[in-house]
């Protein structure tokens, strides 16, 4: 799924509102469904997740379609479970509130007559419609994943005893060349803040990022260090440098360092 | 007894207690290390042989890894006192929306959801290790993108993502306005190309 | 499979992490736990099974417990032998700062580097016994001044510090591009012999 598809329902919602089809079932039966045992209302109502959630919940327990909902009784419900919302968790209201408009203004929009070929372009239900199946479905994406089996309360690592001796863990070898190097890093680096001087890379960026992007595969991971050639010296490693840290600000690749001063690995992300 | 490929894997699995890829189980052999095939191949005595035992061998994100089975849960979650946590419905949805959508940012987790995601449910998400912060999103503010972890499939007893359960199908418009046909005031109402595009995934 | 009380036993030494004892294993069960000598027949049983396998069930003052066995430790005390290491490119430059402008403060450190020491390297280096609290500044604060060791001196094979390379000397081994090192070792990095013989010890 892309990242567009993602952005298209916020664009929608500015240009249009949505529409509702909420077939609220029976009016008539309303205030009999309603009727919640005054000590089980709150703990009835914070069992819902929000303004989609309680729609949901009305849809399905007057067992109608989603596709299939008279707006107008739906509403009615909904603003009922709302007032009796403020009442209990003022703090959640807004969210509320927000889906109360927005139902009012579908319903609103049902009842102006149309011009025959706009009515053929757009149905304001849509967009409620779309919201409620998709967060519908991310609702029971969310309940099979907490049926798969999870380690620690499903099934457990297994781990016993070794009982013998582990070897030591070594401190890490240094060279006197590694104290020189990093010596030298460090005072030209200062000198270079204490002069602003901020020297135009010859070679190309985003040449470099392409480059890299063409070597790196999203199946596996390659080296960090691999995508250094040392014979461009430290210009050259400065633009491949310079390169990754844009393809990880794009989200075009990711870094994977499995322990603290371990080895770096990149790989391309999919998309 | 004799130290067998199929042994010697069955004692690092087990002492290790985390998963151990192929490469790792390659490097207890400080000579010759057998070929990726005779793991396999030895992993997959493993698994078989498990078949009676009380412990199955599964391949996750990170490695294989010995775990007790799922029928063996109501007795060993006795061993501890606490209940294995239970995270609340707004945790799983966020973290659903996460794992099926990534990367993804709260924003539009929020979108999706209808209500404001809570920075504590964030933040739990990412101590837990199960999701971190992918990169950010091009737009003002440069809102993160989030993604699952390894820890999040070793967790979720999966290889990868792939093995997620798959995602509910969306009617698609054509099929909706079928069925609008049945309601009242908007009988004729007909969807338009771009709203069709909005449903395929 | 059929949860056999030998199999429930063995899920939960498994899981447990620790050694058993046989109240803690009739605890396991909610209802009508089996006898003491029930128990200790079915790990009698597990005992027997266990031949075959990589682990064996030892009894240990605190309860019963499922062990590797001895015969393994070759390859599975491998999985805890280090993986060669390098310190970070911030410790190197804290030690390399302090080798060469000591005596020097935590600040003085910082200013040079343009970012914070984390107190963990210097606690590392402290602890590596390379460097030491020399003196304290005449600072608000007193702060510290840390200066290199007899240690330092002797493991680079240094009679003073004198023999420390001169910049000037640093610049010329310049031409060699070995400072790659963007993170870990340059594995790849092709040496020159000159190279080569630096990173000899």
């Amino acid at each position: 799924m892309s990242d567009t598809d993602t952005l298209i329902p916020a664009a929608e919602l500015q240009i249009e509102p949505p529409l509702a089809i909420v077939q609220g079932a029976p009016y008539t039966r309303l205030p009999h469904d309603l009727y919640i045992p005054p000590d089980a209302l709150e703990v009835f109502l914070e069992t819902f997740e929000g303004p989609l959630d309680l729609l949901l919940y009305l849809i399905k327990r007057e067992n109608l379609d989603i596709l299939d909902i008279p707006i107008a009784q739906v509403t009615q419900q909904y603003v009922t479970y709302v007032e009796l919302m403020k009442e209990l968790r003022l703090e959640l209201a807004a969210e509320y509130l927000v889906m109360a408009a927005m139902l009012a203004e579908i319903k609103s929009r049902m009842l102006l007559p149309r011009p025959a070929e706009v009515a053929e372009e757009e149905d304001p239900r849509a967009e409620l419609i779309r919201r409620l199946q998709e967060y519908e479905r991310y609702k029971q994406a969310a309940e099979d994943l907490d049926a798969q089996p999870q380690l620690g309360r499903d099934v457990f690592q297994a781990r016993i005893e070794a009982p013998f001796d582990r070897p030591r863990k070594a401190p890490p070898e240094v060279s006197l060349y590694d104290i020189l190097s990093a010596f030298k890093e460090v005072v030209e680096r200062a000198k270079m803040f204490s002069h602003h001087h901020v020297q135009r890379e010859p070679l190309s960026v985003r040449e470099r990022m392409s480059q890299v992007l063409s070597t790196l595969s999203a199946e596996r991971f390659t080296e960090f260090t691999r995508l250094f050639a040392p014979q461009e010296g430290r210009r050259g490693a400065v633009v491949t440098l310079l390169a990754l840290l844009e393809l990880i600000k794009e989200s075009l690749i990711e870094l994977v360092q499995s322990e603290p001063f371990g080895p770096i690995h990149v790989r391309s992300v999919n998309a | 007894m004799n130290p067998s490929l199929k042994n010697i894997i069955e004692a690092a699995l087990l002492a290790a207690g985390q998963p151990l890829n192929i490469e790792r189980l390659q490097a207890l052999f400080e000579t010759d290390p057998p070929g990726r095939d005779e793991i396999r191949a030895a992993l997959e005595e493993l698994r078989a042989e498990c078949a009676q035992r009380s412990m199955e061998l599964r391949e996750v994100s990170s490695g294989f890894r010995l775990q007790v089975r799922q029928e063996f849960a109501p007795w060993v979650s006795r061993l501890w006192e606490d209940r294995p946590t239970r995270y609340s419905r707004a945790l799983m949805e966020t973290l659903a929306l996460i794992a099926y959508r990534q990367p993804i940012t709260r924003a539009e987790i929020e979108e999706i959801r209808g209500v404001s995601v809570s920075s504590q449910i964030m933040k739990t998400l990412q101590e837990r290790e199960w999701i971190r912060v992918v990169g950010y999103r091009d737009l003002p503010g440069k809102p993160a993108m989030y993604g699952t972890t390894r820890q999040f499939t070793d967790h979720f007893n999966l290889k990868s993502l792939d093995e997620l359960p798959t995602l509910a199908e969306i009617r698609d418009l054509d099929a909706i306005n079928v069925e609008l046909d049945l309601g009242g005031v908007d009988a004729e109402a007909e969807p338009d190309a771009q709203n069709e595009e909005l449903y395929k995934e």
